[in-house]
């Protein structure tokens, strides 16, 4: 019975009697949760216009900050390494639309989803072999600590983060909303075929996408590289976002945004206060735990459309 | 040779068909192709079931001399009804199941048939559309139930039921039937088999237990044909070759029959069963030949090389090998070779993997075909056959078979030549007559039981049986000498470059001959000579052209003056006609075949600017063009004259 | 070329539902299989038994249980390593537990954990598929791998937090433990492929097998022709999870000998994936042509450009070895979706047609 | 075989009521798909269900292969009623389909699938299934027979081996039909079985059609769109607009109805 007291009973108690440090837990859980968010929102993008579940995108953000940090290592400002970063993560969405996803136009969704996995497979090595596999430290300037805000500590660099991260989701809604480009891009979500009758070109839509959600890993690369230095681990946690996913829906940005706040706080809260009762480390499969527990009873995730199977 | 002893002892086809109930009582006695895979029967089940038909068939009032009727596909229980009736002492008529309704009516009625068996719904509607012309049908019985559950007519009956009732009825009493078939002996009628004949009513050839049986025998005996033997029945049931092949030959030896799915898949099943006796006519023969070359000229180029290489060796010594002749080492290697690479693949693609013997028959085979075969390992042999002989008359040996001869007289066959030509032969096979045919049965068979094939031919110094015509088509040249233009014409439409051939002589002093060149083949080799024409026309015309057809014609004069009886009708003069002989022109018949008579009378210039000396002729010809216009032809047409080594003295003439 | 199928024709049912319905691939595969049980155990050394052949037949083993599930089910997991590490825990929790009881027979016992782990985690498969049943299955490889990692009751307590194959022998000779011989530690495993791979082929080329692929191909038919879709995918799941639960053991007790969770990590998941795309989805033969690549490539990459007398940086070959993986797993979805299996097919199709091209 | 029999439709007897749909009525979300409809199918009959585009006809056969609940009314198959019925339950009482867009089992062969077909007759487990031999093995050979059988009254032989993604449109369509009647429903139920079909093969599938109704005895409820189809091989027709039943009878009384005819013309002015 000890076991089982110390799941159902301890936890609640510690949070009750410390109210205050529970509201510093579940900050850094929304801090945590906006990078994840960051990542699940590449998936999302690429979901949308391509249909395509993109398992790649966690190593977009190890590839795009490995390129980024080895930039900076050879002596380029980050300015300019940051543009020459855009650069390639662009020139790469039209290397993986002409080698990748031409080919397999009107596959089957899972063989798409395979071959995002050969794709994973073949960033990971093509990033370590151009800038090795150590440990990089990405120094953007945004000291890394924590400062009190009414008793609550907060951290400044994660702070920074979701900031930034609010910027990228306002600019994103813009580009998706307003533009002429975003337009295009939800036709296409919507419906193929029409989009090719108005004469919207499907390849130059994935290419935007691609590039876009490159972009959207470097951003998340930037921020987890600045936080925990770059290194092979990154695409581990970007995996993370993957559950991310399941909880707010393929298909919504929203959801995206909701799901990665809703893992980071439940991830910190179970690791927290639960953690140290059966073994620590949790987080590695939390959130995971959480989405499954989610399939069983909302297959479309928070935000998704339900899905209506017809005959 | 005890086992013949004793199989001899039984001298009808039931009876032979109860020694392999216990002499070869669970191999395999037929197959056919069905749901899926080769559904199989032993002696002993097929034994049973065929007197369980024939109880059956009895039941319902068959006795022995009633004709019964049997139309459909290859079917094994078919067969099985065949020996039913037989067993009974009852006669089966097959009818080729393609013949239209008119010609089923007039065989069933000629042959007074009592009964009907047939397959389908396809045939029993067949059936049913004549039943009232034929009165003396009482049942007609069917085996596919398939869309005929709602016919009503009292006089249908299924297969299933036959057997049903017939199996209970020998069960309980045996001993009717076994008295039955122990009543029939040899000399009883065995078939009835309608020929289909090219002029008039086909008529029915009767034939007994003994001419089946020994015929069978005979063949099976000289030709080596044992109980492991697979054979593939697809040619009709009605025809006399199938019947020997696919049903005496294969009781008497034990052999087993292989039934295909449909007509439509012979080809597969012939791959699958991959049968070692086989038989095609000539046109199967050079299908597949097609089908090969056509499918190998879409292979890699490295393939076909493979291929025209080792062709080249086995058109040298493919041939001899077979036969067991010498062959230089070199050529054997190579062979051996292309054995693994291309004869063997070959024939085990095509199905001809087992084949121990392939015949041949019906017409002349071409000797490229012919070689073809034979080189890849597949010993292919011509026969002479007939429905009245019970079909064996000639056959090739296995190690001395050419494409121009049908071989040396089977066991106990006599040939003669009559004075006109003819081929007449005498065996045991020799049928009893036409049935209800006094007029024909004493035209074709003499008081002493010679029968006349109505072909021309003769035997050469070799012994080889040489058939050159239909003997009403031979003629002769005013000193005499046999001409027989078919023959001739034969020999150079195996020539790719000669479409169609034309031959004079019949009351003329010598051999002169019309050609058709093929415009493909001879257009693809004036293209690779750089000869540039507008028009079939203007080709036929080319100087070069007659060079070409020229060799072609000295290889056949060649060929002809091998043959003392035949080295007078050399070719010695012929043109090349300005205009492909056609169809709408009423120069050939629809099926190709040349109307002599029309062609004697629209080229009657041409034709005696040949027997004259001139060297050219201005023509003017109405043609059809296909859009129906008529039109004229111009042309200036050259004939040549072939210059012939002393012609030898004919060994043979006509008195 | 070397095909003679005419005059092989089929007469029974039976015949022409047999494994290896032409005579010439019956008797090649027996060759093949006479080979591998009588010639190569006297003529492979240490090395090649050791890193190349029981890898590959183990991995084998674990590619046919994950192609029952992707390739034939059409359930994809990425949970393969997790399934594993749970025969291989059973079986030494087991073991430690009743030494006296044959070690085979534990590892057999070990696939109905592994089974019942994988119908739990099957059960999300009800309503979702494709990549959420990933994900689904992500977790359970997470999971897993966390909770052996995490509870030391599974590892006995040990210091290391590795678990240790004991020695154990099968009349009196060592199958498991230092002293067991390379040779019988390969015929042992080789023992398992063959006959699990029997019963896979078995299973997928009746009944059992149809409705899989049925489910596979248009759930909405299957289940209206009267297919349970749960039942089905559960079963699928854990007879895949049997599968992959024994190679796990295999795994441990055969082939590594000792080992920590980290031995079982996602990667393992994502390499016998890759077993199965490049071998062949739907072929159990599939299953082990692709387990034998996957296992010998990097053995070449590391040997050719040595034999060559090229020297190759430890890390660029690391390095390339994953590019390659990852550039063949895209070649492959792309040019030939079905595989080396597909290829090998071709071949046999050409060769049964020659000299004919089609 | 190019005869339909000549007495088929005059001599067979159609029975009692096999199936009785009870003012079934269903929505998805503000669209009455079906409302109050209700007739019957009578054993051994060919029925047809005919309707302008979007009439409910594809809905009322998900209703009643239980893809479908509906919302009120119910279903009497067999004598008992039933609100809905699941997939799998239909599938057990012998209710068969095929689907408007061929539903086949696209890797595997014409022969698996319709073995597929034969799922509710196998009685073995997945364990006699691994060891093969014996039981599954003779199971396996026992159902071979059968598709056999299927496969020669449909006349696909040829195509035995081939996986059916590979095979042209009107053949997929056969093959669908043989594996619906693997199952030997008592009720088959046609989701336009000759749509995209040229006129021959839809002859071909028409002979088809009535040579199981009449070999088998199957009740056949069929949607088409082709009226001359229609007309030849239905026994009584139902007519569906707008997810109401407006007429129902034997083809030539359903015909000559003028609610039917404005029903047909005011699509005809709709496609225009």
């Amino acid at each position: 019975m000890d076991i089982l007291g110390a799941l159902l009973l301890k936890p609640f108690a510690d949070i009750g009697g410390s109210p205050l440090f529970f509201l510093e837990v579940v900050i850094g859980g929304v801090l945590t949760g906006v990078m994840y968010s960051l990542v699940a929102l590449g998936f999302v993008l690429i979901f949308k216009a391509s249909g395509v579940f993109n398992f790649a995108q966690g190593v977009m953000v190890l590839f795009s900050a490995l390129t980024l940090v080895g930039l900076m290592e050879l002596g380029v400002p980050i300015w300019l390494a940051l543009i020459a970063t855009i650069l390639v993560m662009i020139a790469l969405a039209f290397a993986i639309e002409r080698l990748v996803l031409r080919p397999l136009v009107n596959q089957a969704e899972i063989t798409l989803f395979m071959a995002t996995i050969g794709l994973t497979f073949f960033l990971e090595g093509f990033g370590e072999l151009l800038w090795g596999a150590n440990v990089k430290k990405l120094d953007i300037g945004i000291p890394d600590r924590s400062f009190d805000v009414g008793g609550i500590l907060v951290n400044e660099f994660e702070l920074f983060a979701a900031g930034i991260a609010a910027l990228l989701v306002a600019v994103l809604a813009v580009l998706f909303q307003r533009t002429k480009i975003g337009r295009a891009l939800r036709a296409v979500a919507d419906d193929h075929q029409a989009a090719l009758s108005v004469g919207i070109s499907l390849t130059s839509i994935w290419v935007i996408v691609w590039a876009v959600a490159g972009i959207v890993a470097l951003v998340a690369g930037v921020m987890w590289g600045g936080k925990s230095g770059v290194q092979f681990s990154l695409s581990l946690i970007a995996l993370k976002s993957l559950p991310v996913l399941i909880l707010g829906g393929l298909t919504s940005v929203p959801g995206a945004i909701v799901g990665g706040l809703v893992i980071g706080v439940g991830e910190k809260i179970a690791e927290v206060y639960w953690g140290p009762y059966i073994g620590g480390a949790i987080e590695n499969w939390f959130a995971y735990m959480i989405a499954v527990a989610f399939l069983l009873f909302r297959p479309q995730g928070l935000f998704g459309e339900r899905i209506i199977e017809r005959v | 040779m005890s086992e013949t002893n004793r199989v001899a002892l039984a001298d009808t086809i039931p009876k032979m068909l109860a020694h392999n109930a216990l002499e070869y009582a669970d191999r395999p006695a037929f197959r056919e192709k069905d749901l899926g895979i080769w559904q199989s029967w032993t002696w002993r089940q097929v034994y049973e079931e065929v007197r369980a038909l024939a109880c059956g068939l009895r039941a319902v009032g068959l006795k022995r001399g009633d004709k019964i009727s049997i139309i459909g596909d290859n079917r094994p229980h078919l067969y099985w009804v065949m020996a039913a009736a037989q067993s009974l002492g009852a006669v089966p008529v097959p009818i080729y199941q393609d013949s239209i309704a008119d010609e089923t009516l007039y065989v069933l009625d000629h042959a007074e048939a009592r009964m009907i068996v047939v397959e389908d719904q396809e045939q029993v509607d067949k059936v049913l559309s004549v039943k009232d012309r034929v009165p003396r049908v009482e049942f007609v019985v069917y085996r596919d139930a398939r869309g005929l559950r709602h016919y009503e007519q009292p006089f249908l009956r299924t297969y299933a039921a036959l057997v049903e009732s017939g199996r209970k009825l020998d069960v309980t009493n045996p001993a009717v039937l076994d008295a039955e078939i122990a009543t029939g002996k040899g000399s009883d009628l065995a078939i009835i088999l309608y020929t289909s004949g090219t002029t008039g009513r086909s008529k029915g050839a009767l034939l007994t237990h003994d001419n089946l049986i020994v015929t069978a025998r005979n063949a099976n005996q000289s030709e080596h044909i044992h109980a492991d033997e697979d054979v593939l029945a697809y040619l009709p049931m009605a025809w006399a070759g199938d019947h020997i092949f696919s049903y005496v030959q294969a009781i008497a030896a034990g052999f087993t029959v292989n039934c295909p799915e449909s007509p439509a898949t012979v080809m597969n099943d012939l791959r699958e069963i991959g049968p070692t006796f086989f038989f095609a006519p000539p046109r199967i023969f050079e299908n597949i030949l097609t089908q090969v070359m056509i499918r190998m000229e879409d292979a890699g180029w490295l393939k076909r090389q493979a291929f025209k290489y080792f062709m080249a060796v086995a058109r040298r010594c493919g041939a001899k090998i077979l036969e067991r002749k010498p062959v230089a080492l070199v050529d054997r290697l190579l062979y051996a070779m292309g054995q693994v690479l291309v004869y063997a693949p070959l024939r085990n693609v095509l199905g001809f993997r087992r084949i121990r013997r392939a015949y041949t028959a019906g017409e002349a085979i071409g000797p490229d075909i012919f070689d073809f075969y034979r080189s890849i390992g597949v010993n292919v042999k011509q026969l002479f056959g007939m429905t009245e002989a019970s079909v064996y008359i000639t056959m090739q040996p296995d190690d001395d078979a050419k494409p121009d001869t049908v071989g040396l007289p089977m066991r106990d066959v006599e040939i003669k030549i009559s004075e006109t030509g003819e081929v007449m032969f005498r065996s045991p096979g020799v049928f009893k007559g036409y049935y209800k045919n006094q007029e024909a049965t004493v035209e074709a068979l003499t008081a002493d039981g010679w029968f006349r094939t109505g072909d021309a031919g003769f035997l050469a110094p070799d012994g080889h049986l040489k058939i050159i015509d239909r003997a009403k088509d031979v003629g002769r040249l005013t000193d005499g000498t046999l001409f027989a233009p078919k023959y001739i014409e034969n020999k150079l439409k195996f020539f790719p470059n000669i479409k169609e051939a034309v031959c004079l002589g019949d009351g003329k002093p010598y051999v002169s001959a019309l050609i058709n060149i093929d415009l493909d083949a001879v257009g693809n080799w004036a293209e690779r000579q750089g000869i540039t024409y507008t028009s079939y026309t203007d080709l036929a015309g080319r100087p070069e052209v007659y060079d070409l057809i020229q060799a072609n014609i000295e290889r056949v004069n060649r060929d002809l003056e091998r043959d003392p009886n035949l080295a007078g009708s050399q070719i010695r003069r012929f043109l090349i006609l300005h205009k492909e002989l056609d169809a709408d022109d009423g120069e050939l018949t629809r099926t190709r075949k040349v109307r002599r008579r029309i062609i004697a009378d629209s080229y009657g210039m041409l034709i005696s600017a040949l027997y004259s000396d001139k060297s050219h002729i201005a023509v003017e010809a109405k043609v059809t063009y296909e859009d129906g216009r008529a039109g004229l032809l111009k042309a200036d047409v050259a004939i040549r004259k072939i210059e012939l080594a002393d012609v030898p003295v004919p060994l043979w003439k006509a008195s | 070329m070397f095909y003679r199928e005419s005059g092989h024709f089929r007469t029974t049912y039976r015949a022409d539902q047999a494994i290896f319905p032409i005579v010439q691939d019956r008797w090649s595969v027996a060759a093949i299989a006479v080979v591998a049980v009588v010639a190569v155990p006297w003529i492979a050394n240490e090395y090649w038994l050791q890193a190349i052949l029981i890898p590959t037949v183990i991995f084998a083993l674990a590619a046919i249980g994950l192609n029952i599930l992707t390739g034939y089910a059409g359930q994809l997991s990425l949970g393969t390593g997790g399934f594993m590490a749970v025969g291989a825990y059973a079986t030494y929790k087991l073991t430690t537990f009743l030494p006296e009881i044959n070690i085979l027979v534990m590892i057999l016992v070990s696939g109905f954990f592994a089974a019942a782990v994988g119908i739990l985690f099957g059960i999300p498969s009800l309503r979702i598929k494709g990549f959420y049943l990933a994900v689904a299955t992500l977790a359970a490889q997470f999971f897993l791998v966390w909770i052996f990692n995490r509870v030391p009751w599974f590892y006995n307590y040990t210091s290391n937090g590795m678990i240790t194959a004991p020695p154990r022998t099968l009349f009196g000779v060592a199958l498991t433990g230092p002293h067991a011989s390379a040779e019988v530690r390969y015929l042992v495993c080789l023992a398992f492929l063959i006959v699990f791979a029997y019963l896979a082929k078995n299973l997928v080329r009746s009944a059992t097998g149809r409705s899989w692929m049925a489910i596979r191909d248009m759930d909405v038919a299957a289940e209206i022709i009267g297919i349970r879709p749960l039942r089905t995918k559960l079963l699928a799941f854990a007879i895949s999870s049997y599968y992959c639960g024994v190679a796990g053991a295999l795994y441990m007790f055969m082939y590594l000998q000792s080992v920590e969770t980290l031995a079982f990590d996602v990667n393992v998941s994502f390499l016998v994936l890759f077993m199965i795309i490049i071998g062949g989805l739907g072929s159990i033969m599939g299953s082990i042509i692709g387990a034998a690549f996957i296992v010998l490539m990097p053995i070449l990459l590391t040997n050719v450009p040595r034999l060559l007398s090229v020297q190759i940086p430890v890390e660029l070959a690391k390095h390339g070895e994953q590019m390659i993986f990852g550039g063949l797993i895209i070649f492959f979805l792309i040019v030939e979706p079905l595989g080396l299996t597909r290829l090998w097919q071709i071949a046999k199709e050409k060769l049964r047609l020659w000299p004919f091209p089609h | 075989m190019t005869q339909v029999a000549p007495a088929s439709a005059s001599t067979k007897s159609i029975g009692e009521v096999l199936l009785k749909i009870e003012d079934v009525s269903l929505s998805f979300g503000a669209v009455h798909a079906l409302s109050e409809v209700g007739f019957e199918v009578r054993d051994r009959e060919i029925l047809a269900i005919i309707g302008p585009n979007g009439a409910g006809k594809t809905t009322m056969l998900n209703v009643l292969s239980g893809w479908y609940g509906p919302d009120q009314g119910g279903i009497v198959f067999k004598g008992v009623r039933r609100r809905r019925l699941r997939p799998h339950e239909a599938a057990t009482l012998g209710i068969a389909r095929t689907f408007q867009n061929v539903a086949l089992f696209k890797r595997m062969t014409t022969l698996d699938n319709i073995m597929t077909g034969r799922h509710l007759k196998m009685r073995t487990n997945f364990l006699d299934h691994a060891l093969y031999w014996g039981r599954a093995e003779r199971e396996e050979i026992a159902h071979r027979e059968t598709v056999e059988r299927i496969i020669d009254f449909l006349e696909i032989e040829a195509i035995r081996k081939v996986p059916v993604g590979r095979l042209p449109y009107g053949l997929q369509k056969r093959v669908e039909l043989a594996r619906a009647l693997a199952a030997e429903p008592t009720l088959l139920l046609l989701d336009e079985p000759m749509a995209g079909m040229n006129s021959e093969e839809k002859e071909d599938m028409c002979r088809y059609i009535l040579d199981v109704n009449d070999e088998f005895g199957t009740t056949m409820a069929l949607i088409e769109h082709d009226m001359g189809v229609v007309m030849d091989i239905s026994d009584r027709v139902v007519v569906l607009d707008y997810g109401r039943k407006i007429a129902d009878g034997p083809p030539d009384r359903v015909r000559a109805d003028p609610a039917v005819i404005a029903a047909y013309l005011g699509v005809a002015h709709a496609d225009a």
